[in-house]
């Protein structure tokens, strides 16, 4: 087996606090290169698992490897890594140079070896005019920008970024995103990055990681899980506004819920889903129009109308169950209004009623 | 009802939407003598007076001549001051056939303060700062002995420590009173420390450490500059701890390096015909002039600190 | 690529057995060896050889000679004993209600934004600077019938005042309250100003928006919000309380007759007037156990397992 | 060689006698006396002292009352044996009474050096104080009990009482051998006869206490020598005390007889008992120290020192054989009543400090409170019949 | 003027601290039943006014009427205000009902009374089977919803929200904002909310009041927002991604930027606007295709391309200027690639280059 492609490898990694399993049993490859992204909710594992590989956190079984070594029981500054926190975590009392060679002079790093590659992060993240002032005297945009300046310097193959942007505000979150992404574009390392936005993940990601309760859900692009989810946690987890669900029975191609019948045709079953039994139904609600023509339509009425800027969201019930319809910006719809709905079933999601796994 | 003339702002009266400004307006006219704060500083100053009045009592009388200590008229300023009596305090009290009064063990004092203070910090500090960031098993266990420690009297610990002492061969040095000052400002401080380390994100402990940094590295380089609030609580802590403290500087060492308290413990209770209060009151401001120095000095960062280490927890 | 190849990857070099435990983080471990050995060698052993000599009829040096619970017998069986614990539990708890109410009474004064904060603060934490046998002698002298209060009020022309606590055996223990919470009061207030200050500005104004009255605010809302603050005070006090010995021999040595008299100096004396290794101990494990039975709640509750790591 | 010597006494005449003993070793020796003085009384100063000794960092020579006090110190192997010097002067022949020497044998080794006697059977009384109250100075304690309403109606304190525990059991201590008589004393004292201690001479003891209680209720002082002041301006009657009550009396430059009375044994039963001080050297493992030592203890019997020191302390000399001319009435009553032999042994000889503590704690109760006298007597009785 | 649809009117607002000026000469009239939203980026005095509002600060001038009532001196229970805060301010030891009655007891309101508006109120937001927890044992929606219950029981006409919604997570926060938007419809009730979220005010509010420094710069309803804000700031504030600015010269109805003209045919003038002079011409990234035929068309390179699912987002530079796109969430567009992009200049803003306002 070539390892050659391979950064970051994760084999049956257990970690537990206590008594409390917190990852379980969790195998991962990243390749060189990549940009993979940890998505979860809160409490789901994301940062214990990223503490694990950084070597902050014992592991209870299992092997970590990063760029083919085994890493394991290593301590974190020999693992090839750089990490940006959360918080930021500089050092409150160095200035920004302080704090970009900290690491560097640990490392014995010859003094004018420091002073270059001090020069090269703060070329790279525009932070120059910064380097004499303290953590303090700086917005949150530009204290971010010297803590992945702080990886940046130690030159490391992997990046590991623990909701780096979750404390900015919307604007300044935006950006940085933009630059982290350019960033990744010039520098070409691996990254490993945990949110919970779904924006940022999407935006950022080569591949995204779902993870749920210390388990890796469905590991695959940002398409790729947005358009066919493995089950139905991650359906609903990944879109702003959530997939509309729908309950009911599919036979024959058929699905049926209360009084709505949906012809199921171009709809691609995976090969191991069953085509009959109790199921969920689910499609996005910008997959929802009023204005084309659909294979699948009927009329609804407008409860709540949202107006979001660029789009409109309509909120509506569908059989019981609350359903949501992004319109357009421009769309003149009014609470109370009673539109035409359609969508195309190719484009929708099934899963089991049982097992919630994508039919 | 007449405008306020507080309203500052002409361009207002132009505005459509404004209209005319009637009733209340701008801030509620204030009543410096509001009842509340009547209360509210009344208090304030009666308890002022029960915290001050020692300090009077002592001040006036330390400046009486013992005449007129001997009139009784205890709250009334010095009539003639005087001051001899500090004078006598410092340099002439006698003790025994010792005649110098409290300056001789003032710079012992200073001598057994000093490396006390520093090293019972040191050693607090490192010790709050392994239990936040570097648990080992049974780390909070000890921990825990440490606290409880901190309640049991002193006096059940003089002989045991004493043989200890005497083991280790510091029984009576300068070394053996500073590691007995050591052990029994742990405990407080230590919680103090831990405590406040606690609150500092833990990510800052991992960034370092990804940084490579060590363990000493760590708590010399990153915690050790952002915890000048706890240090200055410990300090304070400490320094009236031990420059208050008579039992163990008189029972671990001996006379060459017996502190002020001692002295101030002699000059109270020897008694000569008359108790002569002026001299007492003196020598006991004198006595406790560092501590307040340092009080005085550092008033806001205590309370700062005290919030810091003290609250969480 | 070798994305669901589970096979194991053994290039690896020194990284792949788990480390001898003893030896991970040995920085740690030996930086902490001064608490560890404060905690078992001081603590811990002195305890257990206070209380194993406490069943022995030790008088001057330490002896082995066991005699069961007779120690504890004749401490029980003293009057004096008796008469110190009921001492300790009247300003125990006089000391502890006085206490947390003087002192959040004035953390709550300072903390509503008054003038002169800083002023009013070191007032009152100053006496906390100053060594329990200077307080202790200063109130001696201010309570003293003759020269102090009584006298004055008495010069004054209110000839019947009688105010001479340190020489009345039935309040003599409050004399020494009175001169107790002058001192330790500061400190306590500090830290109630300190948790004050940590209660969410939000809390207030939801408290104003309610219509709710300051007063009513601070005893529904604030203090019990407090609690943690109150914690960490009420084991400051207990431990000083426990531990109250020099007070009580600057003020009245245990007088008159033994009418102050605390635990605290029943051992000093037993151990060092009476030579009387023994009985001290007993009296000590005795105070011991008082120690466990307030702290084990505490122990429990700030400690019981919290913080990530 | 800097000798340490660490003691307790610090009050006036006290800090005036020991600068005498100082000055003598400086001066007749190549040695230096570094003085180790620890106010606050012997509670103070001995756990100092024994907590040094036992930290292995003893000092050259320390204070205790000789008694059983230091007992067990020289049973664990700390204290320099002094028999060797004691044989070399002939102590046993000087020392008057021998028994103050029994106390310092141990298996007949001599372990300590007595300095003084004291006896605590003295009353002090007042002239200024019974003439403002009309009265004459009173010869024994029931006259002088008789006159107690009197002085107190003067505004007087009759009897002076301070604070301190072992003034009380002091004070009981002398009322017991006036007035419970010497039998009864020694059968409760020395042989510990509990239904002695149970018996009618004590009732009437603890009677008489509790009488003089009331008439002490005003005292308000703590220390011995306050209440002695009080003596001194005329403020109270008389006080209770032993024989270092003299000095405070040396100190104000009263005149015995025109301005004070003493009264031995109350003026009832005129014995002395004869406590006092002696001064033990620690072991300290160096020739040349131990030399010193050795020195400073002989240096200590001495007849110019003796004399020189309990002069200035108020007390008599441990030796029979030397001149006291200089002495004043006090003293020399106190002189005679030594070589008429009537003497009893201390109560630091013949009790345990524990004991003695026990009775210190009934005492100080018993005449700070109301309590009954004959429970205070039961209680008595109970302490005695525990005693070791 | 008639006040009876007026609800809060704010008169010559000052407020300093001090010597820093926080709210400047401020006036704003609120109608009965409408649902106002100040929107401002931090530090611009919106918790400020709100606290004015409610009677937490004392104002330094001017007048403030609720429902008629000149309330400038009256203490903030007597306003007839409800508030909610960013943090809750629940009072943490007693339980949910505790903190939904306490209110009321201490205005002494009869037994009967509470109970039966603290029932109601419980079953408007369901919290019923909450009603015996503490705050501790509530995850965050609820909360929320227990905060917003103890303004609801008080019976009031005004509700002021504090950035409720700020501390919640992305779902969480959708959610809420719908039920408050029902809450709105069922009361009736004035509302007053402060965010810094542009999407919480777009959809909740019938009028946005947009702050900076202290000032109102522009009071409408989102749309008016939107589509025409009355100068730069606004314009570059509201809307995500932001709009895209372009700096160049207006003239005869010409905008011209290096080397790009655009006819503003269509373009609507303010009345007051200059049209002629330096300029900023801005079009909103969702206003920009590159599917349709426009009035304006020209070639760009993508530079960077964001997938966030339902959109994509095209990162480009237009005369110099960073120019973003945002395409069908199914646009296949790639880096590199050279898209032909179109606008319509009539829903475009202009603003004057000196002055920033609208043109
Ligand atoms: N030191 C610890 N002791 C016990 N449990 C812990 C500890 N640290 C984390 N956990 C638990 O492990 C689980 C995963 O925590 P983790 O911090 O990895 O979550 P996360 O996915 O990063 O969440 P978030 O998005 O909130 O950061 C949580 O349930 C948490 O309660
Ligand atoms: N008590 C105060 N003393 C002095 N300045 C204050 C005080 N409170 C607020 N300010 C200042 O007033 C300005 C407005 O504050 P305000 O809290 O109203 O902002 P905001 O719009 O609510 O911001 P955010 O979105 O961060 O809550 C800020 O610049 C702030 O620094
Ligand atoms: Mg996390
Ligand atoms: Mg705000």
């Amino acid at each position: 087996m070539t390892n050659d492609n391979v950064s970051v490898s994760i084999r049956n990694l257990d970690l537990a606090f206590g008594s409390i399993k917190v990852l379980k049993n969790l195998d991962l490859d990243i390749h060189k290169g990549e940009f993979l992204v940890l998505l979860g909710s809160s409490g789901c594992g994301k940062s214990t698992l990223l503490n694990c590989i950084a070597g902050l956190l014992e592991v209870s079984g299992g092997q970590i490897h990063i760029n083919g070594k085994n890493v394991t029981w290593a301590e974190p500054s020999e693992r090839g890594i750089g990490m940006v926190f959360q918080s930021y975590a500089l050092y409150p009392q160095m200035t920004v140079k302080g704090n970009l060679s900290f690491g560097l002079k640990n490392a014995r790093v010859a003094k004018d070896e420091i002073e270059k590659r001090v020069a090269r992060a703060a070329e790279i993240l525009q932070i120059e005019p910064l380097l004499d002032r303290k953590p303090g005297a700086l917005s949150g945009g530009q204290r971010q920008r010297v803590a992945i300046g702080r990886a940046l310097v130690r030159d490391v193959d992997v990046f590991l970024f623990d909701e780096p942007l979750s404390n900015l505000d919307a604007k300044l979150r935006t950006d940085l995103r933009v630059e982290l992404k350019q960033l990744h574009e010039q520098l070409k390392n691996t990254m490993i990055y945990v949110t919970h936005d779904q924006i940022e993940a999407m935006t950022l990601a080569d591949r995204i990681a779902i993870m749920k309760d210390g388990l890796i859900q469905q590991l695959d692009s940002p398409h790729g899980i947005y358009d066919k989810p493995v089950n139905k946690y991650v359906a609903d987890f990944i879109g702003s506004p959530a997939m509309n669900f729908l309950e009911g029975n599919v036979d024959g191609g058929v699905f049926t819920a209360k009084d709505l019948k949906i012809d199921l045709k171009g709809y691609e079953f995976t090969p191991a889903g069953a085509t009959g039994g109790p199921a969920w139904f689910g499609i996005r609600p910008e997959h929802v129009y009023i204005d084309k023509e659909q294979p699948v339509m009927f009329e609804v009425k407008a409860e709540i109308v949202e107006p979001m800027g660029a789009d409109t969201l309509v909120w509506t019930h569908v059989c019981g169950s609350p359903f949501r319809i992004r319109l357009d910006g421009q769309a003149k719809t009014r609470m109370g209004d009673t539109l035409t709905i359609g969508f195309d079933p190719a484009r929708a999601s099934m899963f089991d009623k049982a097992t919630e796994e994508r039919l | 009802m007449a405008n306020p003339s507080t309203l500052s702002s002409t361009a207002a009266a132009a505005n459509a939407v404004s209209g005319k400004l009637e009733g209340p307006a701008g801030p509620k006219p204030r009543r410096p003598f509001k009842p509340s704060n009547i209360m509210i500083y009344g208090t304030l100053i009666i308890f002022s007076m029960y915290y001050l009045l020692p300090l009077y009592v002592m001040l006036v009388t330390s400046l009486k001549d013992m005449s007129e200590v001997r009139m009784g008229r205890t709250f009334s300023p010095p009539m003639d001051p005087t001051f001899k009596p500090w004078i006598k305090a410092w340099a002439e009290a006698c003790t025994g056939i010792n005649c110098d009064g409290l300056s001789r063990g003032f710079w012992n004092s200073v001598r057994i303060l000093i490396p006390s203070v520093l090293i019972s910090i040191a050693v607090a500090s490192v010790s709050g700062y392994a239990l936040s960031f570097w648990r080992f098993k049974g780390s909070e266990v000890f921990f825990n002995i440490l606290i409880i420690g901190a309640f049991i009297p002193y006096q059940i610990m003089l002989y045991p420590i004493a043989i200890i002492l005497r083991e280790l061969g510091l029984f009576g040095s300068l070394g053996g009173l500073v590691m007995v000052h050591t052990i029994f400002g742990m405990p407080i401080n230590t919680l103090l420390f831990r405590n406040y380390f606690a609150s500092v994100p833990m990510e800052l402990f991992k960034a370092a450490r990804v940084d490579g940094a060590g363990f000493w590295q760590i708590f010399f380089q990153i915690m050790l500059p952002m915890s000048l609030p706890i240090f200055v609580v410990s300090m304070i802590i400490q320094v009236t701890g031990i420059w208050n403290d008579f039992l163990f500087g008189v029972v671990y060492t001996k006379p060459a390096i017996y502190p002020m308290t001692v002295q101030l413990n002699n000059i109270v209770n020897s008694v000569q015909g008359v108790k002569e209060y002026n001299v007492n009151m003196a020598a006991t401001l004198l006595t406790g002039l560092v501590p307040l120095i340092i009080y005085f000095i550092s008033g806001k960062l205590f309370v700062r600190g005290i919030a810091a280490g003290a609250v969480k927890g | 690529m070798a994305v669901t190849d589970h096979g194991q990857i053994n290039s690896g070099r020194d990284f792949a057995k788990p480390p001898i435990r003893l030896f991970k983080n040995l920085s740690a471990k030996l930086a902490s060896l001064p608490m560890i050995m404060t905690a078992t060698v001081i603590f811990v052993g002195c305890s257990i050889w206070t209380i194993v000599h406490s069943f022995t009829n030790s008088r001057l040096l330490p002896k082995l000679n066991f005699v069961g619970l007779d120690q504890y017998e004749r401490l029980w069986g003293s009057n004096r004993w008796i008469v110190s614990v009921e001492n300790l539990m009247i300003f125990g708890i006089c000391s502890l209600i006085f206490t947390l109410l003087i002192s959040f009474t004035l953390a709550a004064l300072l903390d509503r934004k008054i003038r002169f904060e800083d002023s009013f603060r070191t007032i009152f934490l100053y006496p906390f600077a100053l060594s329990f046998i200077v307080t202790g002698l200063v109130w001696q002298w201010i309570l003293n019938p003759e020269f102090g209060i009584q006298s004055v009020v008495r010069g004054l022309g209110w000839e019947s005042f009688n105010f001479d606590p340190l020489y009345n055996p039935d309040i003599v223990i409050y004399g020494i309250l009175i001169a107790g919470l002058w001192q330790g009061t500061g400190l306590i207030m500090c830290i109630m100003l300190a948790g004050l200050r940590g209660i969410d500005e939000d809390i207030w104004k939801a408290a104003k928006v309610d219509g709710i009255g300051t007063l009513k605010t601070y005893t529904h809302v604030i203090i019990p919000m407090m609690k943690p603050v109150f914690i960490t005070a009420l084991v400051l006090i207990a431990s000083g309380i426990i531990k109250v010995y020099d007070l009580v021999v600057a003020q009245t040595s245990g007088g008159p007759g033994i009418a102050s008299e605390v635990p605290a100096k029943y051992v000093y004396d037993s151990l060092f007037l009476r030579q009387n290794l023994g009985q001290g101990f007993a009296a000590s494990t005795m105070m011991l156990c008082m120690v466990v039975v307030i702290l084990i709640p505490y122990v429990y509750l700030q400690y019981g397992g919290k913080k990530d790591g | 060689v800097d000798l340490e010597v660490t003691h307790w006494w610090t009050s006036g005449g006290e800090a005036a006698a020991v600068a005498e003993f100082a000055k003598a070793f400086n001066e007749k020796t190549d040695h230096n006396w570094v003085d180790g003085a620890i106010a606050g009384g012997g509670g103070t100063a001995r756990p100092i002292m024994i907590s040094r000794i036992l930290g292995g960092d003893p000092m050259g020579a320390t204070q205790f009352n000789h008694g059983r006090q230091a007992e067990e110190l020289v049973e664990a192997g700390l204290m320099l044996d002094l028999t060797d010097v004691a044989e070399a002067e002939g102590w046993r022949d000087i020392v008057h009474p021998v028994s103050l020497l029994d106390s310092c044998t141990i298996d007949d080794r001599i372990y300590c050096v007595p300095v003084n006697i004291h006896s605590w059977q003295w009353l002090w009384l007042s002239h200024k104080a019974f003439a403002d109250a009309g009265v004459p100075v009173p010869s024994n304690w029931d006259e002088y009990a008789a006159a107690m309403p009197a002085l107190e109606a003067a505004g007087k304190v009759p009897l002076a009482m301070g604070g301190q525990p072992w003034q009380s059991s002091g004070a009981f201590g002398v009322l017991t051998v006036a007035l419970a008589g010497l039998d009864a004393w020694s059968a409760v004292s020395v042989d510990k006869d509990a239904d002695v201690a149970a018996g009618p001479e004590y009732a009437k003891v603890f009677e008489a206490a509790a009488a003089a209680r009331e008439y002490s209720k005003n005292t308000n002082v703590q220390d011995w020598n306050q209440a002695t002041a009080m003596v001194i301006t005329g403020d109270a009657g008389g006080q209770i005390m032993g024989d270092w009550a003299q000095g405070e009396f040396a100190v104000a430059e009263q005149v015995a007889g025109e301005d004070y009375t003493c009264l031995p044994g109350l003026g009832v039963n005129e014995v002395i008992s004869t406590g006092g001080d002696a001064f033990y050297f620690p072991k300290q493992g160096d020739a040349d120290i131990e030399a010193a030592q050795k020195e400073l203890a002989s240096l200590m019997l001495s007849k110019e020192v003796q004399v020189a020191f309990n002069l200035k302390k108020g007390s008599l000399p441990v030796r029979g054989d030397v001149d006291l001319t200089a002495a004043n009435d006090c003293m020399k009553k106190g002189l005679e009543i030594l070589a008429s032999g009537a003497i009893l042994p201390d109560g630091n000889q013949t009790l345990s400090p524990d004991t003695q503590g026990q009775i210190e704690d009934l005492m100080t109760e018993f005449w700070s409170s109301d309590m009954d006298p004959a429970d205070a007597q039961a209680t008595y009785a109970a302490i005695i019949a525990d005693a070791d």
